[in-house]
């Protein structure tokens, strides 16, 4: 199995058994474009009901609250393409948030208010972020649990356990760390805000992971098909274990976004964001069965969802409530766009 | 004159006393504008404190408001957002669900929460007098609020030794949610005397499940907030809804008043208002029936 | 070279293997020399998979083991066993649809470092492909190729691996003489380097022209291991089904008068261009062509399954028109796709729904009653010999022949007039096939008209009354009983030929 | 291969190659009863913890409750084993109930409080439900868009459009027609709650549907597998668009028994019932990704849910904070003890 050239003369002119692939047609590139232009349209909308949109600050703003549920989102979209979801996302947010506030505020006793404390309140958060993710990836694969199920029951787990701590009330950063903390979310670099620099380096970090390292063709081969995964002996358990650890470190990198925006933690934290990552993860172009997805999807979906809301507080034109209304019809119209491809 | 623009951020209607929050503030919108041409209220509601949060910024960043009367889903997660816009240099109205730290505020607008508990609880320990009674709690859901009312009723119905308070659970401000609870309650204490619903949108399901249960140990049921349903029940001498207490959501019509008026003539606004939570009575309810109102 | 050596380069020791209460293999002993192209024949069921599977680590024996130059082996899974440089060639096809041809030739072996070397890799399986003599873009996507592009994909991704020992499970049943003819050349030159070859088909001429030495396997158990030069194809078959077989082929019946089927000016746009025919009662058609012809493709537009524009449809002399399948079966046509686990099987179903699942009308009163239709289980079990430990069983574990039979009585127990058949006896024995045939006969002689699209051409040639050869999607010749030669249709099929009086349409490019 | 008989040949000399079948192994039809044993095992501990569990009233109580998402998840069952999902049933339950109530109270005026009028209400529920459930179905199947965004969609849009109808508030069943309509909740047959009667009969139904009617095993084979029950001559479309509509009847039929609850709509009516239905669903062991499912586990997950909710307010062991934990931890055990099975 080593000669350079190929054992066998070239095949006769005449057969063209198999003949050269036509270039794929326009029309579907064009329509894995669909979430995009979706968010060009909603951009041009935007700006024309309220020129105000294209300001730098309100963009920043836009790409800043994207960031979250983006940056979750990108951790999802791995776990989606291996045939997984997660549902606890948002709940263990929120526990993270609340874990991570009490450690800092205690910490500070100790260490002071300093970057030390802020530290270890962020290694906090990807510990637990995980840990937790550990938990999932393990119960779902070795304790062969649907995904769905581990991951509701978790949801319940982590928010009941926030509760818990915060008493029914709200865990609170204490001022002087808060102070210290802030410019992780209010800060800049070069202008540009660092949760925006931060989900970019995440979304390219993904979509390398993803499309460029054999961990991310393993991903996609045991969402395509996992026998077959198997049969090429890809070590399927520990690649579906690692993509529910790399969304809870996903997780707990948002959460260490997040802290300092509101500074406390409530049992209302998070709230629903399972359910904005898994859309902003859908509407990118990802099929819920798994398989195939893109990241870059992911990232239009995440900044699609965040522009719709931002759209409407923008203008007037639309009853107060009926702001859900607008962003379910304008969450189908754009898959409409997309649709196409499948 | 400069025009002014007033940015008024409110919780979604998720429930009855919040549709009355977003109710009265569009009329006090349509009143204010009309009063003043040169005033320009925008009303948003958002459904979360994140959304909420996101939402100030906008009317900072794009409506560029010169005022924000809030009403915040949760005081500590939007304190630090309004503080934010507090330092640009909007003047800050809050209302009801105060934050967690009043230097991010102007001025402070609210119901009394400690006295709605505080009041309810009164009245259940001289209703039921010498020989006591069992009582059962519905509570909101876990917020800051919702601990106060909680910690005052608890304290004032503490003052008679032979209430004895069988269980505290959330409701969620839910009249589902109150529903299945209390039909939980009927079927784990056989003996009930009264309970304390803490909101008339959970009164709604409690009554309801002691009507299904054909139960008639229960004296009495306390909701709370000022429902026209409930406030006409009180009028009418409902044996089961002797009392009601207040906290109007029109209290957001009266923050946005106070706060456009002394943007407008300049005089500096009072930095607390409280609007206090009195008792219904059916010497009273009438002047709390508003039969207009969503709620 | 074809005498076994002192130390064997596999040996098998008394393999067993069960599956649940069934045992599939019996005490399974023989060993293949070093060099050796060993074929493997047994009917459907008999176990030839299975015992590759262990062959291949991907299955773990019961009892016995296997020994590779004479050392046991026990492969802990088939990543351990490639390293051993044991490579299969899986009958059912192993590749992820949602990957490209080249991630999946080297799907567990990709190439780079930190990041993948993706130039490199769809070199690689530019390479691969090219000497099986295949021009097909790596980057296309596996769901998107046809059945026998993703079994040269799965060939080339056996061949890009470095293997002492290779396993080719039925390479050849989706493929059509060509093909074979450039696999088999690719094996002999492996030969010539030392490389040991398991191969499983159940076309007995291939057997004869490519192996030194054949092993049988009859029912699980082994029967008995011979010089493939010492064996005649009809020895072969004998000894596989354990008695002595008939004729192959049944006498062919005539056609009646009646049109069945009138089919004018069919276009599948990208697929096929202006094909016309017509089928009579009693009437057995074929279509013949290499692989790309697109006769595949000409028969799902005829049913709906594609886009298409027909100019002229006719059953039973009447107009129609097929929207869908449904369409077609109200009309009493029906159609075996050759994609037997993505279009024909339900394959994770059991075989009971599977049987009915177009018939279903019959067992409803509105109930349906469950009892009629394991009877009909029973029944067709027994009609098509599908073998199977249980009938409780899902589809996917039956072997690939049997589930083949188990797909065209889904079909036929439609009672349809006009039957197409693609492919129909792809990985079906010997004796099968000989039953297949029969059932074509008679089912024409029942009056119904039958189309088979083959790429067996002996099978077409032996079974069929009047053969239309398809080149680059369009119909170039007709051949009736007396011109039928395998010469004649390859020089349709390459383009060589074409009929005068479809030159018309026929616009011929190399 | 002679007699020319049936259309079907007679068997060849060599077949005869099937044994009787062998019992199903024990041990994987166990696992099958998990959730029903997890459900019984839940009533045990409930009843040691607080006698009055076993009573009928409380039994009834539970199975009440239960019969809201219980109907809606038999529907729900048909859609995930389809390979589908609907997000929507919660919102389009609030929406129903709204509608439903406006018409009933104008149609008060001219028909008065009786019979008439409820009838018209509980049709106007059935038609908006299957109305619902149509587009559902057509947007997904025709307008090729994956189900989870069609749904996401419509669960924003229909309770937007409540709360637009509610004006925020609450839309109030006139309480002369709420009297006559309350036994349609409160009422009881033979001694046992009209809803509860509904849902055994919705069940079963539906049991007898999926498991005895072509349109069931149509619903399974199009889950197990659309390309082969396409080439099969299934109109996939056609079964698809009604399992949507089938699930949009049973939230109508909900909605018909909800409504005499509480007399009442709010923009708050059903919310996250699309969790309970499709959890109802996953651990009565019906695959996520379809293909096949069954009734009675439906049944029991609903009730199993239900249950523990009740459980916990019987007893007084848990912080309330951690109620929803406890749901967690026992979805969780539940789903393991069905686990072997996939
Ligand atoms: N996973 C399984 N579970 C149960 N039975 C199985 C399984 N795999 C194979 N079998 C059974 O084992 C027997 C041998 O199957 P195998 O696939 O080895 O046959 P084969 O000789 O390759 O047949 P074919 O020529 O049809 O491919 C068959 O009866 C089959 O039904
Ligand atoms: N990857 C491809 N992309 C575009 N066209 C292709 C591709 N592969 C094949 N074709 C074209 O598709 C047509 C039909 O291919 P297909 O292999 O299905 O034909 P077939 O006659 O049914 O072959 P088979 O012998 O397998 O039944 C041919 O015209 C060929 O040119
Ligand atoms: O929404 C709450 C309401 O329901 C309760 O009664 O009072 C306080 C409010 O914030
Ligand atoms: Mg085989
Ligand atoms: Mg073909």
């Amino acid at each position: 199995m080593s000669t350079p050239n190929p054992p066998v003369p070239p095949p006769p002119a005449a057969s063209g058994a198999v003949p050269p692939a036509p270039p794929r047609p326009f029309l579907s590139r064009l329509a894995a474009l669909g979430p995009l232009l979706g968010l060009l349209a909603l951009a041009a909308v935007a700006t024309a009901l309220n020129p105000e949109f294209l300001t730098v600050s309100n963009l920043a703003n836009v790409l800043t609250r994207a960031a979250f549920t983006g940056i979750i989102a990108v951790g999802m979209t791995f776990v989606i393409i291996s045939g997984g979801i997660d549902l606890s996302v948002g709940s263990l947010a929120a526990l993270i948030a609340g874990v991570m506030i009490l450690v800092m505020n205690a910490l500070t006793a100790s260490l002071g208010a300093g970057a030390a404390t802020i530290a270890l309140g962020m290694l906090t958060a990807l510990v637990l972020g995980s840990l937790a993710g550990l938990f999932h990836g393990v119960t779902i694969t070795l304790g062969r649990i649907e995904p769905f199920i581990v991951t509701l029951g978790t949801l319940g787990i982590y928010r009941a356990v926030l509760t818990y701590l915060a008493q029914g009330g709200a865990i609170s950063l204490g001022l002087e760390v808060g102070d210290r903390y802030s410019p992780v979310y209010y800060g800049t670099l070069l202008g540009v805000p660092i949760p925006i620099l931060v989900f970019a380096a995440v979304a390219l970090l993904g979509g390398l992971v993803l499309n460029r390292t054999r961990y991310g063709r393993y991903v996609q081969a045991i969402g395509s098909n996992e026998q077959v995964a198997r049969y090429a002996a890809i070590n399927v358990t520990g690649i579906k274990i690692a993509t529910y650890v790399l969304l809870g470190v996903c997780v707990g990198l948002a959460t260490i976004l997040y802290v300092p925006r509101l500074g406390s933690a409530t049992p209302s934290t998070g709230l629903l964001w399972e359910l904005d990552a898994i859309a902003a993860v859908i509407i990118g172009g990802t099929a819920l069965k798994g398989g195939s997805g893109r990241i870059w999807g992911t990232v239009v979906g995440a900044i699609l969802l965040v522009t719709i809301e931002n759209v409407l507080n923008l203008t007037n034109i639309i009853s107060v409530y009926l702001n859900a209304a607008v962003t379910g019809f304008v969450i189908i119209l754009v898959a409409f766009f997309q649709r196409s491809r499948r | 004159q400069a025009k002014q623009v007033i940015g008024v951020s409110i919780p979604a209607a998720d429930h009855g006393w919040t549709a009355g929050i977003v109710y009265h503030a569009n009329e006090a919108k349509k009143a204010l504008e009309q009063k003043y041409p040169n005033v320009q209220i925008i009303v948003k509601t958002a459904k979360d404190s994140n959304e909420q949060a996101n939402q100030i910024q906008d009317l900072y960043t794009v409506n560029k408001i010169n005022a924000l009367v809030i009403l915040p889903q949760e005081s500590a997660p939007l304190t630090r957002p309004v503080a934010d816009l507090k330092s640009k240099g909007v003047f800050v109205t809050v209302v009801d669900r105060g934050l967690t730290d009043p230097k991010a505020q102007d001025a402070y607008v609210a119901g009394d929460n400690t006295a709605f508990g505080r009041v309810a609880g009164q009245y259940f320990a001289q209703r039921l007098g010498a020989q006591g009674g069992n009582v059962v709690v519905l509570r909101g859901i876990p917020t800051v609020i919702d601990n106060q009312r909680v910690a005052a009723f608890n304290a004032a119905v503490a003052k008679n030794p032979k209430i004895k308070v069988l269980d505290a659970r959330y409701g969620n401000w839910n009249r589902d949610d109150a529903f299945k609870v209390m039909q939980d309650y009927l079927t784990r204490f056989p003996k009930i005397d009264a309970v304390w619903a803490s909101d008339d949108d959970m009164a709604v399901g409690v009554l309801r499940a002691i009507q299904q249960a054909g139960r008639k140990d229960i004296k009495f049921v306390v909701g709370g907030a000022g429902m026209k349903d409930m406030i006409k029940k009180v009028m009418d001498g409902d044996a089961l809804i002797p009392v009601d207490v207040t906290y109007p959501p029109s209290m957001i019509a009266d923050a946005m008043r106070l706060t456009v008026e002394s943007r407008v003539t300049g005089k500096p606004m009072k930095a607390t208002t409280i609007i206090p939570s009195v008792l219904v009575t059916k010497a009273n309810a009438k002047q709390f029936y508003y039969p207009n109102s969503p709620f | 070279m074809t005498a076994p050596e002192a130390v064997p380069a596999v040996a098998f020791q008394g393999i067993s293997k069960t599956f649940g209460p069934v045992e599939v293999l019996h005490d399974v002993t023989f060993s293949v020399a070093p060099g050796e192209v060993h074929a493997l024949l047994g009917e459907n069921g008999a176990g030839k998979s299975t015992l590759m599977k262990i062959l291949g680590g991907y299955l773990a024996p019961t009892r016995g083991e296997v020994r590779l130059s004479g050392q046991p082996a026990h492969f802990r899974d088939s990543r351990d066993a490639e390293a051993r440089g044991i490579v299969l060639i899986h009958q059912e096809f192993n590749l992820a649809e949602d990957l490209t041809v080249a991630q999946n030739i080297f799907l567990g072996h990709e190439r780079g470092g930190l990041l993948l070397n993706d130039a490199a890799m769809g070199r690689g399986a530019r390479e691969a492909l090219a000497r099986l003599g295949v021009t097909l873009d790596p980057r296309l996507r596996v769901r998107d190729l046809t059945v026998p592009q993703k079994q040269l994909v799965e060939i080339a991704r056996a061949l890009s691996r470095q293997a002492r020992v290779l396993i080719l499970d039925e390479p050849t049943a989706t493929l059509t003489l060509q093909e074979t003819e450039r696999l088999f050349r690719l094996m002999r030159h492996l030969r010539e380097e030392g490389v040991t070859m398991l191969y499983i088909s159940h076309k007995l001429d291939e057997v004869k022209a490519i192996a030194d030495r054949v092993t049988v396997l009859r029912d699980g158990r082994y029967v008995t291991t011979a010089p493939a030069g010492d064996l005649t194809q009809q020895q072969m078959a004998n000894l596989m089904v354990g008695r002595e077989l008939e004729a192959m082929f049944p006498p062919r019946g005539q056609a009646g008068p009646e049109e069945l089927l009138r089919v004018e000016g069919l276009d599948v746009p990208g697929w096929a261009q202006g094909v016309s025919f017509t089928l009579r009662r009693g009437e057995v058609l074929g279509f013949a062509g290499l692989v790309g012809a697109g006769r595949t493709e000409t028969f799902e537009g005829l049913l709906g399954l594609r886009p298409h524009r027909i100019a002229r449809l006719e059953v039973r002399g009447r107009a129609a028109r097929f929207r869908g399948p449904g369409d077609a079966a109200r009309a009493g046509v029906v159609y075996l796709s050759e994609d037997r686990k993505g279009k024909g099987l339900h394959v994770n179903l059991h075989l009971r729904p599977n049987l009915t699942l177009m018939t279903l009308g019959r067992y409803a009163h509105p109930l349906l009653d469950v009892q009629a239709e394991r009877a009909a289980l029973r029944r067709a079990a027994q009609d098509y010999g599908i073998r199977a430990g249980r009938l409780d069983v899902p589809a996917s574990a039956l072997s690939g022949g049997n589930q083949q039979k188990l797909a065209l009585a889904k079909i036929l127990e439609v009672n349809p007039d006009v039957i197409i058949l693609d492919e129909p006896t792809r990985g079906v024995d010997v004796g099968a096939k000989r039953e297949i045939y029969h059932l074509i006969q008679q089912l024409a002689a029942q009056g119904k008209g039958v189309i088979v699209i083959s790429s067996e051409l002996p099978e077409l040639l032996g079974l069929c009354q009047r053969l239309l050869v398809m080149h680059g999607g369009r119909v170039v010749g007709e051949l009736g009983e007396g011109r039928m030669s395998e010469h004649e249709v390859i020089q349709y099929a390459t383009g060589l030929k074409v009929d005068d009086h479809l030159r018309r349409d026929a616009h011929v490019h190399t």
